[in-house]
């Protein structure tokens, strides 16, 4: 998980201008698989986000593979970020990857916070969904 | 007067580079407003009312002549028929608790609410009937009419001007009608009154009620108007110091409104201030004020027309004081995301007007709000910046 | 530190000469105070908590910092125990309205509470029970007891301490006592927090109040502390805007606490003054703040022993803060007046105790009370002008 | 009454300090009557001052004469320096005079004035009685 972190950092660090680091996260939103309406219900959306999030795990082997889908394309790039980062792990490698680790990210400032922080919200259902799958 | 005028009346425009179109939810503050103020916090500050010296005869003095002056800008009578409140949402809580509670069963509200007039009316209990807007979100008079014949006698409490689509309704004429069936009316003028002169007697207003902060003034304070008549059917709310004339355990003794509805220390900076702004939007005067909005308003819809996909919602071209719009196919968290990354600031989402937003099937929209000091260029960097936001995500 | 570079932190003693005796009806402000204001409203001004924007986001950031302070300030155990309030008086209301109104029945208060502690339970109709004094106004424990037994599970809300007495209630022990009886306790911490470190979670309060303006803070703005466990129990008070999950005509769905109880735009900019003068209070420290208020105590008691056919009430020599007197023979609006004349600015009359007064069978009284920037001398002046005045009057 | 009033600004002008000003008042608060208890009642109680203050009206031929007092020896001074202006008048000379002419004597500064200006009150209740006497 760490080597993803750093390959986003190094993605992150080729852009001058704040707004190239848009257009980049934009363009993840869009690359990102769409979920079919069935699989965008109460279970998957995360709780705490100004706009709707959705978030599928499937298990393949002992692995986790997160599947993220999203109303505000930008928003739908950080998930994919993250299932990104998280993706193709065990629950317990999860479990024991320090969240504090993505702070170089600075993801949190992407979406501004609000009252209710999205991008936490986001981070906490994925180790919550892999503490449950333990 | 010119604008670079104005703006260099406004602190915040020196110190940073961004362009402010958020006004409706807040306004900035003249620098005249942040130094009485000040004035009052380091040569008079003392509690009013209750002492007996010198620093508190001063201190009142002032917050009474801010009363005075609240009173006059909204052409009010007397100067006891304004009460200080800690804002309009706080005003319209005082109204529900203090006389709709106990006198009313119906309450008849317009369908561009702002939540501050929507959920004071559910915690108190009442039948809550909404009036029909038509297809350009004007009021539909005739629902109107068709509510008051059904529930006279009722309390109706309108905005006088929409927060999220800018939108007035015709308020005169239609305190006019609720009058004629025995209703009281509550005029919600937070929005409103910063860009048109209200006026409490020409609207024939029961009660009306305004937030300082939207008004060029301070946070924390607001006012509310109550028209004389009505204060012997106004009971207690909030229960303190400075609201009595005597009190036992057994019983309390109020003082007449204004001072019942004001217990406890008061927000006394924020009243002087708060008259302050309303001096300062005396200076500049509704005639330029409104005839350089309407220059702003027009400008936005011209330039709007021409952005691709966009969608409105009513009649954009006759808006006061705020434009709302979606761009089809896109979030609108997005393009407030990407607006300020650009420095422009603008407001996206519900504003406070879910019920509304329902009923047109969105969830939120982008919100652009003007204050006096907003320029024309302002307007132009705003749509360079939406237009670059449009093409990043449609590209 | 001494005194003296206090008092330069405050604005007020360079403008003018007055004695400031007055500070338990508000308190002078520190600059750093209205600094951190003037830099909310020139350099990020906005409305909170709504806006996607940059702007809004730094407000946000730095009033809910401003929570986090109070929280420590008052060793609550998380933020959200902290609701900002207009004051203590819209406190005691809150709490009134919001939790005391449905779940409670009987009220148990001392018979050294303010009005904004009596009225409240009032208004909303609670059978009211007042806790005898002894002969030196401490609280009869025993009878304390007594109503405890007789009216368990009710509602108790005690003074820390008495604004017109200086009085200091064994608050711990009595909210143990009222626990033990299944009761919950408020406890006003309005006069006290300015003056002893107020430690929540030590006292076991389940609800605690404060008001800014008399902790060296803005007016317009409190706080209310809400014991986690009970937010569950806590209704709905006044609505509006910011303070929901989900509105539609039919239902209102609301935030948690603190959210669903600060409807409105709040007093940002009072917020954000607090918790400045917060910080201000906690580099001074409660030691030296105590050291030093007691110094002002023990001069003041000393001389007034002196004071020919002077009547004093309690125990003076404890006092915390205040104190009050009376002048055998002389009405107490007479000596305000006079001591006015000679720039001392204290307060006279019944400080909002009526009741109180009743029982001690006067109208009201004299009092000095003190902030950390009074000095010695400052008392010395009082008394001198003291002296004076009862000569002219006995003359 | 006019007269009285020119009487009372040569006196308030001979004093260099406020406080001698005070002193005087305070001499004539106690030199004036004491009311007996049974007039100290609510008819004869001015409404909205802070302190109580009394006013007891008499009719002597078409003249109205007024005895005042009060709590507080300032506030009784003050009343007494009314009763001496208004005193010794018939109803209609009272209500012929402006009371603006008062203003010269700064005598509501004198009692500092609170939310309810008890000094207006006094003044009030003058005319209030005359209006009555008429
Ligand atoms: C003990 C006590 N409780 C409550 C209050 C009310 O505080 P506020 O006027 O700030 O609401 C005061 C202030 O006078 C007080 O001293
Ligand atoms: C139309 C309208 N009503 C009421 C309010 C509530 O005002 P405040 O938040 O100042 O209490 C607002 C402010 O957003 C508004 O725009």
């Amino acid at each position: 998980m760490e080597e993803t972190v750093y390959n986003y950092k190094e993605d992150f660090e080729l852009f001058d201008d704040d707004m190239d680091k848009y257009e980049y996260i934009i363009d993840l939103g869009k690359k990102s698989v769409t979920l079919n309406e069935a699989d965008k219900n109460e279970t998957n959306k995360i709780k705490g986000c100004q706009s709707s999030v959705w978030f599928v795990v499937r298990k393949v082997d002992d692995k986790l593979f997160f599947d993220t889908d999203g109303d505000t394309v930008i928003v739908k790039g950080l998930a994919f970020i993250l299932a990104q980062i998280y993706s193709n792990h065990t629950p317990q490698e999860i479990l024991d990857f320090d969240r504090e680790k993505l702070k170089i990210l600075n993801l949190d400032e992407i979406i501004s916070p609000v009252r209710q922080n999205g991008f936490t919200s986001m981070l906490n259902a994925i180790y919550a969904r892999a503490k449950e799958e333990l | 007067m010119s604008i670079n005028e104005i703006r260099d009346d406004f602190p915040f425009f020196k110190d940073n580079k961004l362009i402010y179109l958020d006004s409706g939810a807040t306004a900035q503050k003249p620098q005249v407003v942040l130094d009485v103020m000040h004035d009052y916090y380091t040569k008079y500050c003392a509690n009013i009312h209750r002492a007996a010296h010198g620093l508190g005869n001063h201190a009142t003095k002032e917050y009474e002549d801010a009363r005075q002056k609240v009173a006059d800008f909204l052409n009010a009578k007397k100067k006891d028929e304004i009460v200080f409140t800690s804002g309009a949402t706080s005003s319209i809580n005082l109204v529900a608790y203090g006389f709709v509670k106990d006198n009313f069963e119906h309450v008849i509200i317009s369908g561009l609410e702002h939540h501050s007039n929507i959920i004071p009316w559910q915690i108190t209990e009442k039948a809550l009937h909404v009036i029909d807007s038509k297809e350009d979100l004007s009021v539909d008079l005739e629902h109107f009419k068709s509510l008051l014949k059904k529930y006279p006698k009722s309390f109706v409490t309108l905005t006088q001007t929409s927060n999220a689509f800018g939108i007035t309704l015709p308020i005169k004429e239609m305190t006019e009608l609720a009058h004629q069936y025995g209703c009281k009316v509550l005029v919600d003028a937070a929005q409103s009154a910063v860009h048109t002169k209200v006026d409490v007697q020409d609207l024939d207003a029961d009660f009306l009620v305004i937030s300082a902060h939207k008004l060029y003034g301070p946070t924390g304070i607001g006012a509310l108007y109550i028209k004389k008549d009505l204060h012997e059917l106004c009971k207690a709310f909030q229960g303190g110091g400075g609201a009595i004339k005597e009190v036992t355990y057994k019983n309390t003794l109020f003082m007449p409104i204004p001072y019942m509805y004001e217990a406890g220390t008061q927000h006394i900076a924020g009243a002087i201030g708060f008259a302050k702004a309303l001096e300062y939007i005396d200076t500049i005067g509704f005639d330029f004020i409104q005839k350089h909005e309407k220059e702003l308003i027009d400008y936005a819809y011209e330039n709007l027309l021409h952005v691709k996909d966009v969608i409105t919602y009513g009649d954009t071209l006759n808006a006061t004081g705020n434009i709302s719009f979606n761009i089809q196919g896109i979030h609108h968290q997005d393009l407030g995301i990407l607006l300020d990354k650009q420095k422009v600031q603008v407001r996206v989402g519900h504003h406070c007007v879910q019920p509304t937003m329902q009923s047109l099937g969105v969830e939120g929209t982008v919100r652009i709000s003007f204050g006096v000091y907003n320029t024309v260029k302002d307007v132009a960097v705003f749509f360079a910046a939406l237009k670059r936001s449009i093409e990043m995500i449609k590209a």
